[in-house]
């Protein structure tokens, strides 16, 4: 047992900046590698927290996937306002074609098509409900047509062109096609609100998630952060170590994340081609490409490390020595 | 160095741990603090480091008025000090090497110099080649002297240990005393509560005595130590 | 500082079985007791563990229910085997009507049924795609019509009578009504899959949430229980108070689900009754019932204490005392 | 009561922290442990209780080899064991009364029972008006104190205990041993290991001394207590 130095060393010197810069760095890279090699070091334990914390981060992903889809398909279908015109049942398809020559030469349409009635059935076949009634069908129903489009997309001149068409002797009827997309916004906005609903279900399950595991954390730490406390650690320090660990949590569930809504998009494409392929349609799912999924992990470390802040500055205050 | 003036601690239960406590200790002094279980040694040990704030009087430490300390200058505060606990208080999940570098760390020391004074605190109290071991896997008193090491390897201005032999044998509690004395030559003050009579009236240093939360006796016999 | 009396009484007595059964009883109810006290103490950590529970049960239960309305709508569309048979557009009304009876009285055929054609249009417009189409129509295209319920489910006979039927002079064609259902079948098909993931995915998740929960709450106790086993307590002895914990959360979460389940219900069903409407229909979201609810917390309350027993079974044995 | 048969035990750091170690103890008999820190004292103790088993030799308690003692005995093992653990062990969330209650609960005692047990067990120690504290808000010495209680409430036929009095100071240590002996009179066999020699030589029972993990002058002198 030797006795300790007869200098004056015995104060506590202050250390120079730089080696206290060094010493923080250092203590940084320590805090990192030990959180994680703890993280590591219960592997079937942090694979739940990850688990957990990636499930509660691919659902809102995956909804949110399921809405860009959605948004896909209907701005397919949201072509401009059109106007569909019912010829007599008498006009002959070279009637028909000078009638649409001559509304297409009306100052207030864009364009008018022919639509011999044989392509309108065809076309109207294309529109899923009512393929099969079509597909009974013996004789073609339908009339000739004139698909209009008018220059201006404005509800009332489209009205009046639309009065001034029917007015004409060759026409039965004409169709203004825009109460079909009100009533596919209706179902949108369902789907919307019940995605909302969903999602911040599931961003609060992440936040709780990653407060609850944090603050278990906290607590299993309870003695080391009392004697780190004793011994003159400040918060910072004590907190260091416990952000590092959310960090890990973080990256982790967001790139198990990643994975859960990258195989979940596999599993479902070739259904979703399928179903895509009986409406004529080449829409395939769209994934998460490699950006967006870095951003996920990115976004699960930021949630991880806001987690561990929260529960932190919530919890470390009341551990205090005795 | 430290100085008390009618000092009174009242804990929650209305227990009086401290009544009007006064003394004062030079620096580089070394003192006893003695007195039966329950007298309030570990009441006054922990109001020198802020783990309790005192009910009425003044505490200085340092110059330092402790009232005028607020929260986070705590911190700064216990750096400045180094304790050896009555129940150790050893990071239970790390190494013995870990538990001593603690106070190293926390300062913001170099990689090379928390390595050179940990080694060496550690030979201080006997324990070098058990640098890598768990705590757990420590005696009674090995985990003291660990502590120990722990108190002094940031060499404080302040030393205050309380019962540091309460689980040593009477040779090794010399020893460890003879250190405590050996620091407090070379510049530190040193404040120690035992429990252990024969050894620390064998000192000749100064002996506070706690009764029932009172000073009795306020003990001048400078030791020649 | 009393003396030990001196009677043979130092040496543990056996207790009788009688007094061991009241002990035991006493345990269960003070464990019971003490942890439910432990996890209302802190009430704001309790309410995430529930609420994170909560959401882990609710979302499956959603989706049941979802699936559980979708099913009773598609009930309602799986109607029997129906041939449409479109007249010949010069017959009036009183033919049809005739004709309607003389197919009425065939063998194979269980019920006929007159269909005006003004009544063809309004049932058209139910049918939600050409709601607008038709809604845009000055004129009726449609001609009179049949329906016809063939006595027959067999798809050969509805053909041969499909057939039979095409052949009078009076019909234009038959429409035979079943290719819609596969279209509906294979959409079905792609929700079910979804679901399927999805639930698959939030089971494991609430296993898991329980797991974590119990692993954290063994660990935070670990001074607690090794000092138990050191006087002697046996394994069911530190077992029973984490049971009791993982009931408690267990039951909570169950709770906490059935409310959330109930609160999605009330923010859905006014905008699916308006969706119905559109439709004509008057289909009203499905909640969960009073029975639904209890179960769900029983469902809870057990999983609770199966995960707890996992969690238990796993991390008891690991914490010996030193 | 209690037998030791050439016993060695190795830790895993191949450290051999008891080295064929033999010795008997009778039925009823007080006997002192004493040694350096780490000689190996506590190690005997766990040996006893099944906290580590021994690498080699036999461990006989009451007529049992404690080989043959399977996991799912031990509780039933400890039950009959009283035990004062050199770190206390306290349950820290719990009151006083709950932790000296806990043995007699894991035997499944009445409700009345234990209440009156609790009691009389806090007496002896002089802590019965700190019946409803927590553990935390004891000094030291008395956190010793409730170990000690809850050592003997369920009267077991064997005590063991480590450094019983390190916290305490020389009246109160003699007053604790007192107790042990008074114990050791109404039929319990008490083995206690201690660094006070003193105290312990003034009370004339067999002492054990072990040096480095060995049995050093197995004492004969038997008390006259
Ligand atoms: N946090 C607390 N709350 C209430 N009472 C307390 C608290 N801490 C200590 N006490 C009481 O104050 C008195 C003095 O306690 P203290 O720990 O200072 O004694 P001590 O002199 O260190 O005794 P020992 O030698 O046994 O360690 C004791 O009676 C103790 O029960
Ligand atoms: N779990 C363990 N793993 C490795 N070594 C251990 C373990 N427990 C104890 N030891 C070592 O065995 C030796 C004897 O330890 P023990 O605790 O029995 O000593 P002791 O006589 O009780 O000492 P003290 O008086 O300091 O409490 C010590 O050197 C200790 O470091
Ligand atoms: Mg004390
Ligand atoms: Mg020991």
């Amino acid at each position: 047992m030797a006795t300790p130095k007869r200098s004056k060393g015995a104060r506590p010197r202050r250390q120079s900046l730089l080696a206290r810069w060094r010493g923080w760095q250092h203590h940084h890279g320590q805090s990192a590698a030990e959180s994680l090699a703890k993280v590591l070091g219960q592997p079937l334990g942090s694979l739940l927290t990850w688990l957990v914390m990636g499930i509660a981060l691919a659902l809102p992903t995956g909804l949110w996937l399921m809405l860009d889809n959605l948004a896909a398909v209907s701005r397919n279908l949201d072509s401009p306002a059109q106007l569909t015109v019912f010829l007599d049942a008498a006009m002959d398809a070279g009637g028909a074609t000078e009638l649409a020559r001559s509304v297409g030469g009306r100052d207030d349409v864009f364009s008018s098509q022919f639509l011999d009635r044989d392509q309108a059935l065809a076309s109207f076949v294309a529109d899923a409900a009512m393929a099969d009634l079509a597909a009974g069908l013996d004789e073609n129903p339908l009339p000739h047509q004139l698909i209009v489009t008018p220059r201006s997309e404005d509800p009332e001149a489209v009205a009046r062109l639309s009065a001034e068409l029917a007015a004409l002797a060759e026409v039965e009827s004409v169709l203004v096609d825009t109460a079909w997309l009100q009533r596919l916004e209706r179902l949108m906005r369902l789907g919307r609100r019940a995605v909302q609903i969903l999602g911040a279900l599931l961003l609060l399950a992440v936040v709780l998630v990653l407060g609850n595991t944090i603050r278990l954390a906290i607590e299993g730490r309870r003695d080391e952060i009392v004697i780190i406390k004793l011994v003159g650690g400040t918060d910072a320090f004590v907190r260091r170590p416990l952000l590092y660990t959310g960090l890990w949590f973080g990256l982790g569930g967001g790139i198990v994340a990643a994975l859960l809504v990258t195989a979940g998009t596999l599993l479902l494409s070739p259904l979703v081609r399928d179903l895509a392929a009986t409406y004529g349609s080449n829409f395939t799912l769209r994934g998460l490409g490699v950006i967006d999924s870095l951003q996920l992990v990115l976004l699960g470390a930021v949630l991880g490390l806001a987690g561990a802040w929260l529960a932190v500055a919530r919890h470390l205050r009341a551990i205090e020595p005795r | 160095m430290i100085q008390f003036e009618r000092v009174s601690k009242r804990y929650d239960n209305s227990h009086d741990a401290l009544k009007e406590v006064s003394f004062d200790i030079a620096p580089e002094e070394l003192v006893f603090l003695t007195g039966h279980s329950g007298a309030g040694k570990s009441t006054l040990l922990r109001l020198i480091m802020l783990m309790e704030r005192p009910s009425r009087g003044r505490v200085v430490v340092n110059g330092q008025d402790l009232a005028s300390c607020g929260r986070r200058a705590i911190p700064r505060h216990r750096q400045s000090i180094g304790v050896v606990f009555q129940n150790h208080k050893l990071l239970m999940g790390r190494s013995v090497y870990d538990n001593v570098a603690l106070p190293l760390q926390i300062a913001g020391f170099e990689h090379r110099d928390i390595d050179r004074r940990v080694s060496a605190a550690l030979d201080k109290v006997g324990l070098l080649h058990r640098e890598q071991a768990m705590p757990m896997s420590l005696s009674g008193g090995e985990q003291q002297r660990v502590g120990i090491a722990r108190a002094v390897v940031r060499r404080p201005s302040i030393l205050l240990a309380d019962e540091p032999t309460g689980n040593l044998d009477p040779e090794l509690s010399a020893e460890i005393m003879k250190l405590f004395v050996d620091f407090s030559r070379v510049g530190v003050t040193v404040l120690i509560a035992s429990h252990d009579l024969a050894l620390i009236s064998r000192l000749r240093h100064r002996i506070l005595t706690l009764r029932d939360g009172r000073l009795v006796a306020p003990g001048t016999a400078r030791g020649n130590a």
